[in-house]
């Protein structure tokens, strides 16, 4: 911990950054902080309850972030890859942030605690099932101790696979039922390090393409959007499951777009910003069984 | 279609949607294709003569690049049973390369809308090109057929409360009144339960 | 990485030098190879004359033996049958029905799975571990002084599709091996040229014909030997040999690739089976032997030299 | 309002519910969201519950964890029709929705939900008496049951509430051994409780209900003192340096850590502000409707020209404290929070309404010349 | 409000006898925003359109439907029609009530029903319709040509006689290209360089032709009548003013063992060089490369290491300090002609090539490529035009050729037919044989094509008059064979095995477009095939234009072309830009992306896609004037108009003018209910 909150510390002295976003205890478990004093520095933490994708708040559209000045931010696989994703899509220049890596052996599935729990197979996050990254590489320094792989817990593609074995019908209705709860009230969408639009597709009249009516057409016509939107940027952070007030399953939906991309264009989401997004571009040869 | 001798229907008209159920089903197909290749071929196709089911209605777009997914949800939300998207094929973009990027996007969207319960067999993806008239009019009655055995789409027409509001204009979806469950027994691809509850409305009130 | 053995039907008969050699080197470099149980011919050249189903059937019972006993890959020195098996993975991956067809004549469960090696591919793929062990000998290695000719043959190298060697009309992988094995490849013309294959028996004269101008080429292009690494190959060159009015010339010692890689890790002669060749061998490695020496000792003569050169400089000063 | 109580016993409840289903009655209550909550040691996540319409007692939460939204959704829809229209000739036609709702009844609100729809009353009758939300609050009938406290981020009791307070219910169920101990507090209540009278009992007499009443008073009392210790704040004062610090650099420190997504007002009881939405459903013809919405988006205050009143997070934070502690306390006398804790919990980043109270109130109080927190007058003067 | 007029066509009996006109006509009456409907006989007939430009007037009308045929029959007639009505021609849509209904459909309700429906469709699409202004660009009347070889040349020379300037670049030190290297050319034996020269020589001294030799394209900005080109100037170390091309400097140079790269490395030439004696200009280029004193300054030596070129030049024009330069020309299209190179089929091949390795070419020296061949047939080449044998300077007395080397070989080659193999294999063989008289010239061919005028009488006489051996079939092997080389063969005529003892043997190898090609076609965004060559915008109708628009191509950077072809390609290239200089502006259709600059984020999603690179970065400044992000632009001038960064925009911030969301959403908004 110290190494995080020395690192931070040099930082701030140095004035190389105005604010480092991270971790700190709150009343109810981890949650984000934007500490600009070297004396705050001891406030940081990172521990298996710091699940908040920190990319979430270099969306250059957040003024009040940006106010604060040139900001270094803690991250975990996860939020470099997202980090990756905001410089691939020309949200960040590289030069304008500092990213202190931390390594991570995943995260708790119920983080609001007033103590760190123990990983196992029951208390680890389901974001984490699969997760190959123990320590961010793309990052400009490095704090933490060496962590094992995050505990084996149930695995989302069965999950998925579960879901890819029913009907049509039935997953029509399995999904109309989680989606009947939805108010749109776009916490998925605001806890997304990527969904950074200035103005969601949801948010423009003229026409109304997804109606904000929150029955379960609008829902579907959300949901569907949302998903198509992320494919192939999604880094299965989790936050927007974790985000919804309503629980519904929005990992199984990433989860089986990140299926669907690798399966036809062998793609994964990556650290490297220079690698490009599956969608936007092609290759003469992509697979077309589904066209007559 | 119990309007086809009625053409003096009103601008507002009400949709006549009773027999949509029965054993007369013929399914509302909108097709969204691009100005080079298919129109052109569906152009030819009726210069050809070429004689085919006349449920399709084609919304032209300059390319299949141009074709959000959106289009596709809308289609179904305004009540068409089956969509079909089709343009040039791979190397005869118009536009070098929008229907490249579309193969993508539509590769993709295709599964997301299947994992989310819509049979991809009421999609059609084809590459029609200008000199494939016959192949348009294959396209079209193949995919009248698949989906005409699939039923009409009540129970994604329905999500929003009655699949005919202007029959019914106070059906609605409410979270108290209909609860979770209630909601839940709209669903049902076509068939069946569609066919017996061909919409939430009864819930509602 | 479990690597299943398959000899066929030549690695036990006619070609059991070729055997004795693999498996002498198969142990020095522990490859730990294990022999498919109960496996069967191949089909060699009959087979898939007859019938194309035959021929893909009786070689995949093989790689489906070499699965169901959990290997990766089956390597198949001979240069038939690695050509027979891996005409075999090829048609049940890519023709249209061959997949669901094959285990149903077999009756037995195929992945298709296994992966197909030929004894290049082997070697070449360890040669860095061999130019290792060469060079970690501290006796002088009479193998520097050899120039020897790659003779591929047909087999191997065709049809491209299957083989998928680097280049089937000039491959290299051969050469690769004789450079690890630190004895000199001889660039000629003729190493992917045809014996005479099967025919030897049926059609001798062409045999004869074929398998001189590989000889005569070999020679011409500075070759001592000629290196082989299929059965038919060598016994074509090799026994066929004296029956070919070669002009008067000495006779041209063909040796297994496994034979020469032998030769490098300092194995004895008398593991890798030389006395059943009937080209003799001996001549070739006692001039070898005898340069090797005069090498050694012209080198020592002029390492000798050149520490009195450095004691003369160290007193002067 | 009752005089005397009564007991729902356990079979009670479940006959009940099962009579109100027979009948066609709507019963909303605490349920289990997922089947997977019934079992015993399901995770946290898997004990989810939320207010519905349930058939069955097997369905039936009561006393578990706090349902997921609040009962808001039963008088105020996410999403509601406010008329349907379609052309006729050159003009349009309207049509309004109906507005008879059939009786309903409410069983196991918690109290601080149940005392959420008066202080929505006020807002919904000041100007213009909204006729669906007074309709749907005229048809339906609360029983609160009396709460334990869920954990640390209650704080009805610094918002004038307690666990078990009556305010905004028909009447009161409190666990007892064996089922529940039922009051009354108004007409409604007492006439529903008169409608299904052979599923409530009659205390024993004598010391067998004096016992009862006993554990009933324990429970609320317990309740109350585990949530007195979690917040206090002084609302005077603090009202009063929110009218004074709308450029106070405290708002710059609550911006950033918030996602903007109003999680908070979809879960909050008393968050009321809705959008109103046109829906063609062709052409001619569609639907207006009003959706919940929320003063934290960044398009809530958004005007035509582009301009944005509230520009940043800051000042969209700001805007939820003084709504609910400034604005609608000065117009309507009271506060627009119940201290349910819904918004702590839910809120994605560890935003934490209680904690901001009482720093709030510590800096008041700073400013105020007084080192006490919460000090009795005030929440006398509350209470009242 | 929208006031929309709809006119239903009976197209004689073509729609009527299917389609009720009159009843989709009283239908389309009563449709919200409609104010008149009609049908009529014939729409498209002069009455038709006076009968539509009437009810423009008298209605005031804000949107015309035409309920006909294809638009791509008659939407311009229409949009001229309301043009002349005063109607901006962009509020004009045709629903398709023929070939796409009353063709198709026998029931005449259904075929009424859908006319109506599809009719209702358009009106809606038509009250979101934009009045549009067609855009024009204004145009720089200047042309880059990049390449001199023939086909640059030629296409230099009748833009520059057609009255513009060019600027001609060429990334070797003369103009001339392969042309100058060949001896005598198909089908007319005319000496290459004699027709070539003038050529060269006119374009050098043209008044409007700029031309920067021993340069290359380095980026290309702008678009279709507005490039902006940055040409590097290779440091050439000789001062082009000064130098008066007496060659002293060559006949002093040291360093003489460098293979000529214009006889095809058949002979030796200097450090510093004029390519060829009748190198336009006439002015050497030293070659840093080999030169001695740069050898000696790359290994920092701290003296020059020679010198010897500058101590002879009088003119004291020999500067060895100069760097690469830089020159912007503002351009307002582009002609590609960067020809061809052969397949080095030797046994070092990049990736994805195998090579023939087993034909010894690079190994056995007397086994060579067609160029070579010119070079030792030509007058002007190593040998004076002796035919003599690389490796000992004697007369080969048999000569195999081998066509097809890498061509037509889909396994190992390129896949595609290198089309003057043939010709020139041809001619390669009647060459011999008029220097050779008693030799044998054998040719292994797959086929002869000698499609082209006087083509096949050309190659009939070969066979015929001069005598080459024709042999249908491949060549398996190539190898030294003491001093001869042996060729195996297969005749697959005769089904039988040939061997040849030749004394040298021509490989007819395939055409490969330039080394570079890709980097120049991304700075150019123009698209290439999996062979490298330059795609044209359509292969039929569109064959010298590419889909960026102002690009054009001449000669062999498109596919393998002979001389007449590459001609003939320069000739239309030019065609196609002094049309397109023949006005001072551009009319582009307008229906283009425009970008909503308030709502984009600039991620750039849209420029991935694009496949014109119509869309450009903006900066966004705050209030002071300090850029603080970026949103996309999209060019009009170069946008064509499909509408894929539309679909890929999350935000819905960019839209495509005539195919707008809002129309599209109308569309299927009108289609509920049918």
């Amino acid at each position: 911990m110290s190494e995080l909150q020395d690192t931070a510390r040099r930082l701030l002295d140095e004035g190389l950054v105005q604010v480092v976003i991270g971790w700190e205890e709150g009343p109810r478990g981890a949650r984000p902080v934007f500490v600009t004093s070297a004396a705050d520095c001891e406030r940081l933490i990172f521990d298996a309850r710091c699940v908040h994708n920190l990319a979430t708040f270099l969306n250059p559209r957040r003024s009040q972030i940006t106010a604060l000045g040139k900001a270094a931010v803690v991250v975990k696989g996860c939020d470099a890859k997202a980090v990756a994703g905001l410089l691939r899509e020309a949200q960040l220049e590289r030069a304008g942030i500092v990213l202190i890596g931390v390594r991570c052996g995943g995260v708790a599935g119920e983080p609001a605690t007033l103590a760190p729990p123990a990983l196992s197979a029951e208390t680890v996050s389901a974001r984490c099932w699969g997760c190959d990254v123990r320590e961010p590489e793309s990052v400009d320094m490095l704090v933490g101790e060496a962590q094992p792989e995050p505990p084996v817990t149930a695995d989302l593609d069965e999950r998925v696979a579960a879901l890819d074995a029913l009907s049509p019908a039935e997953r029509f209705a399995f999904w109309t039922k989680e989606l009947s709860r939805c108010t749109q009230c776009y916490a998925c969408r605001q806890a997304c390090p990527l969904c950074c639009c200035e103005r969601c597709i949801v948010e423009k009249t003229e026409p109304q393409w997804i109606e904000t009516s929150p029955h379960p057409r609008g829902n579907f016509a959300w949901h569907l959007t949302r998903a198509q939107h992320l494919a192939g940027r999604c880094v299965g952070c989790g936050e927007c499951e974790r985000a919804c007030p309503v629980g519904i399953p929005l990992g199984l939906i990433n989860r089986k777009l990140q299926q669907v991309v690798y399966e036809l264009y062998g793609y994964t989401v990556s650290e490297d910003p220079a690698v490009p997004a599956p969608i936007g571009a092609y290759a003469t040869d992509d697979t077309q069984d589904f066209i007559e | 279609m119990s309007v086809v001798n009625q053409p003096q229907r009103s601008g507002e008209r009400a949709p006549d949607d009773s027999g949509r159920a029965t054993a007369e089903f013929e399914p509302r197909i909108t097709a969204f294709v691009c100005n080079w290749c298919t129109y052109t071929g569906a152009d030819l196709a009726g210069t050809s003569r070429l004689h085919m089911a006349s449920n399709v209605r084609i919304i032209r777009l300059p390319c299949t690049g141009r074709i959000d997914h959106v289009f596709i949800v809308k289609a179904f939300e305004r009540g068409a049973d089956g969509v079909i998207v089709s343009g040039c094929h791979p190397a005869d973009c118009h536009y070098t390369a929008g229907n490249y990027h579309a193969r993508r996007r539509f590769g993709v969207f295709r599964e997301l809308l299947s994992f989310l319960g819509v049979d991809p067999e009421r999609l059609t993806f084809s590459w029609v090109s200008a000199s494939e008239g016959g192949k348009w009019a294959d396209v079209v009655n193949e995919t009248i057929e698949r989906v005409r055995r699939l039923g009409p789409f009540d129970s994604y027409h329905g999500l929003a409360g009655a699949a005919t509001p202007a029959d019914d204009p106070f059906a609605r979806f409410e979270m108290p009144a209909g609860a979770t469950g209630g909601t839940a027994a709209a669903p049902a691809d076509g068939h069946d339960a569609a066919s017996q509850a061909p919409s939430g409305t009864g819930d509602a009130s | 990485m479990t690597l299943a053995y398959y000899p066929g039907c030549s690695m036990h008969g006619t070609s059991r030098e070729y055997e004795e050699s693999l498996l002498a080197v198969a142990a020095a470099l522990e490859l730990g190879l294990t022999e498919i149980a109960d496996w069967s011919c191949c089909g060699a050249s009959s087979a898939h004359a007859a019938d194309h189903l035959l021929g893909v059937a009786l070689p995949a019972r093989n790689l489906a033996l070499a699965e169901a006993q959990g290997a990766d890959e089956v390597l198949a020195p001979c240069a038939a049958c690695y050509n027979r098996l891996s005409g075999a993975v090829h048609a049940v991956a890519e023709e249209p029905g061959m997949a669901a067809k094959v285990p149903e004549v077999l009756g037995r469960a195929f992945a298709n799975s296994v992966r197909v090696l030929s004894i290049v591919e082997l070697l070449q793929g360890l040669a860095p571990v061999i130019e290792e062990r060469v060079a970690a000998r501290l006796e002088p290695n009479p193998l520097e002084h050899l120039n020897i000719a790659a003779y591929w043959g047909c087999l191997l190298v065709r049809p491209a599709a299957i083989t998928g060697f680097d280049d089937a009309e000039r491959p290299t992988g051969m050469d690769d091996v004789i450079s690890a094995c630190s004895a000199n490849p001889v660039s000629w013309n003729m190493a992917v040229e045809c014996c005479g294959g099967a025919f030897s028996v049926s059609r001798t004269s062409s045999v004869l014909r074929l398998s001189r101008a590989i000889i005569e080429d070999a020679r011409h292009c500075g070759a001592d030997a000629i290196l082989a690494a299929c059965p038919l190959c060598h016994a074509n060159l090799d026994f066929r040999q004296s029956a070919m009015s070669l002009r008067g010339e000495p006779p041209m010692p063909v040796l297994y690739i496994t034979q020469l890689v032998g030769l490098a890790l300092g194995l004895p002669m008398a593991a890798l089976g030389f006395e059943r060749h009937f080209v003799d061998t001996q001549p070739l490695f006692a001039r070898l032997a005898r340069e090797a020496e005069k090498a050694a000792a012209a080198a020592a003569e002029r390492d000798a030299a050149k520490a009195a050169r450095a004691a003369a400089k160290a007193g002067a000063s | 309002m009752s005089e005397r109580a009564l007991l729902l016993t356990h079979d009670g409840l479940a006959t009940l519910v099962e009579e109100l289903a027979a009948a066609g009655t709507p019963a909303v209550a605490p349920a289990w969201a997922g089947d997977a909550g019934r079992a015993a040691g399901a995770s946290a996540a898997a004990r989810e519950t939320e207010y519905r319409t349930v058939s069955g007692a097997a369905e039936l939460a009561f006393g578990e964890r706090l349902p997921r939204l609040s009962l808001k959704q039963f008088f105020l829809p996410p999403t509601e029709v406010l008329f349907s229209w379609r052309r006729v000739g050159g003009g349009v036609e309207l049509i309004p929705p109906p507005t008879d709702f059939a009786a309903q009844v409410v069983l196991g609100a918690r109290p601080c939900d149940a005392a959420a729809l008066p202080i929505v009353d006020k807002v919904m009758n000041w100007d213009y008496a909204d006729e669906l939300w007074n309709a749907r609050r005229a048809a339906t009938t609360v029983f609160s049951l009396a709460c334990g406290v869920e954990d640390d981020s209650c704080f009805c009791s610094a918002v004038f509430l307690e666990p078990a307070a009556a305010r905004g219910s028909d009447g009161r169920l409190t666990p007892v051994d064996g089922g529940y101990l039922v009051e009354t507090f108004s007409d409604k209540g007492e006439a529903f409780v008169a409608a299904h009278r052979e599923s409530f009992t009659d205390l024993p007499a004598g010391a067998g209900g004096e016992v009862l009443a006993v554990q009933a008073e324990s429970f609320r009392a317990t309740a109350r003192e585990r949530v007195a210790g979690n917040l206090a704040v002084d609302h005077g004062r603090l009202r009063d340096w929110l009218d004074h610090h709308f450029d106070d650099p405290f708002w710059a420190g609550l911006g950033p850590r918030c996602n903007g997504c109003g999680v908070c007002a979809s879960v909050c009881p008393t968050c009321h502000c809705f959008d109103i939405v046109d829906e063609p459903e062709s052409v001619g013809r569609g639907v207006r409707r009003r959706n919940w919405d929320t003063c934290q988006t960044c398009v809530f205050t958004l005007h035509a020209s582009g301009h944005n009143p509230r520009q940043d997070q800051n000042a969209r934070f700001r805007q939820r404290v003084e709504h609910k502690f400034l604005v609608y306390p000065l117009k309507f006398g009271d506060v627009l929070c119940t201290g349910c804790g819904r918004c702590s919990r839910a809120c994605p980043t560890g935003q934490d309404l209680a904690e901001i109270l009482a720093d709030i109130d510590a800096r008041a109080a700073i400013d105020a010349g007084a080192g006490a927190v919460g000090d009795e007058g005030a929440a006398d003067e509350a209470a009242s | 409000m929208s006031r929309i007029g709809v006119f239903i066509c009976h197209c004689g009996e073509n729609i009527a006898r299917t389609v009720d006109c009159g009843a989709v006509a009283e239908a389309l009456r009563e449709h919200p925003g409609v104010v008149v409907a009609e049908d009529y006989k014939y729409m498209c007939s002069d009455p038709g359109q006076q009968l539509i430009k009437k009810a423009i007037a008298d209605n005031d009308l804000t949107g015309v439907v035409v309920c006909a045929c294809s638009p791509h029959m008659h939407e311009k007639t229409f949009r001229r029609a309301a043009a002349q009505a005063g109607l901006n021609p962009f509020v004009v849509e045709m629903a398709n009530i023929r070939e796409h209904c009353s063709w198709i459909h026998d029931d005449r309700g259904e075929a009424t029903a859908k006319a109506i429906d599809t009719a209702r469709t358009i009106v809606e699409k038509v009250k979101h319709n934009k009045p549009l202004q067609t855009i024009r660009i204004p145009v720089t009347k200047r042309a880059l040509v990049i390449g001199g070889g023939i086909a640059g040349i030629q296409a230099a020379l009748d833009i520059a006689d057609g009255g513009h300037e060019v600027v001609l670049v060429e990334k070797e030190a003369s103009i001339g290209g392969h042309m100058s290297q060949l001896s005598e050319t198909f089908p007319t034996l005319d000496c290459s360089q004699c027709i070539l020269t003038p050529r060269m020589v006119e374009a050098y001294q043209h008044p409007r032709i700029k031309l920067y030799t021993w340069s290359e394209v380095e980026k290309v900005d702008g678009y279709i009548g507005n490039f902006s080109v940055t040409i590097r100037r290779k440091a050439r170390s000789v001062d082009e003013d000064l130098c008066n091309g007496c060659g002293d400097c060559q006949a002093a140079c040291p360093s003489r063992r460098i293979d000529s790269e214009f006889d095809a490395g058949l002979s030796r030439r200097p450090a510093i060089y004029t390519p060829f004696p009748q190198a336009v200009p006439n002015m050497p280029v030293l070659d840093r490369e080999h030169c001695t004193l740069f050898k000696g300054r790359r290994k920092g030596l701290a003296k020059d290491a020679c010198g010897k070129c500058k101590e002879t030049c009088l003119k004291g024009a020999i500067d060895y300090d100069g760097q690469d330069t830089f020159v912007t020309e503002e351009i307002g299209a582009i002609v590609v002609a960067t020809g061809f190179q052969l397949y080095d089929i030797g046994r070092e091949q990049p990736a994805g090539l195998k090579g023939y390795g087993e034909y010894g070419y690079g190994e056995v020296p007397d086994v060579i490529d067609g160029l070579q061949f010119e070079r030792l047939a030509s007058a002007s080449g190593p040998t004076g035009g002796e035919m003599l044998r690389p490796s000992d300077g004697a007369e080969p007395k048999t000569v195999v050729f081998v066509k097809c080397v890498g061509s037509r070989d889909p396994e190992k080659g390129m896949s595609y037919c290198s089309k003057i193999c043939c010709m020139y294999t041809a001619k390669h063989t009647m060459l011999y044989k008029h220097k050779v008289h008693d030799g044998r010239a054998v040719v292994f061919y797959m086929d002869i094509r000698a499609a082209g005028k006087g083509y096949d009488e050309f190659s009939r006489r070969a066979i015929e008059e001069d005598g080459a051996e024709y042999i249908r079939g491949r060549v398996s092997r190539i190898f030294r064979d003491g001093d001869k080389v042996k060729v195996w063969g297969y005749d697959t005529l005769s089904h039988r095995q040939v061997v040849v003892d030749a004394d040298m043997v021509v490989l007819a190898t395939a055409v490969r477009p330039q080394p570079g090609i890709g980097e120049l076609a991304q700075k150019l965004s123009v698209s290439y095939d999996q062979d490298g060559f330059l795609n044209e915008a359509h292969p039929k109708l569109r064959p010298v234009e590419t889909n960026t628009a102002g690009v054009y191509l001449a000669g062999a950077c498109q596919a393998p072309r002979d001389i007449p072809e590459s001609v003939a390609m320069a000739g239309a290239t030019a065609a196609k830009v002094l049309g397109l200089f023949s006005a001072d502006e551009l009319e582009r259709d307008p229906s283009v992306a425009l970008v909503d600059e308030r709502t984009c984020i600039g991620c750039f999603n849209c420029e991935h896609v694009c496949p014109y690179g119509a869309i450009e970065h903006r900066d966004v400044c705050d209030m002071e004037g300090h850029v603080c992000g970026h949103v996309a632009y999209v060019n009009p001038g170069v946008c064509q108009g499909c509408g894929t960064c539309v679909a890929v925009c999350p935000s819905k911030s960019v839209e495509l003018a005539g195919f707008t969301d809002d129309q599209v959403y109308a569309e299927i908004n009108a289609l509920a209910g049918w």
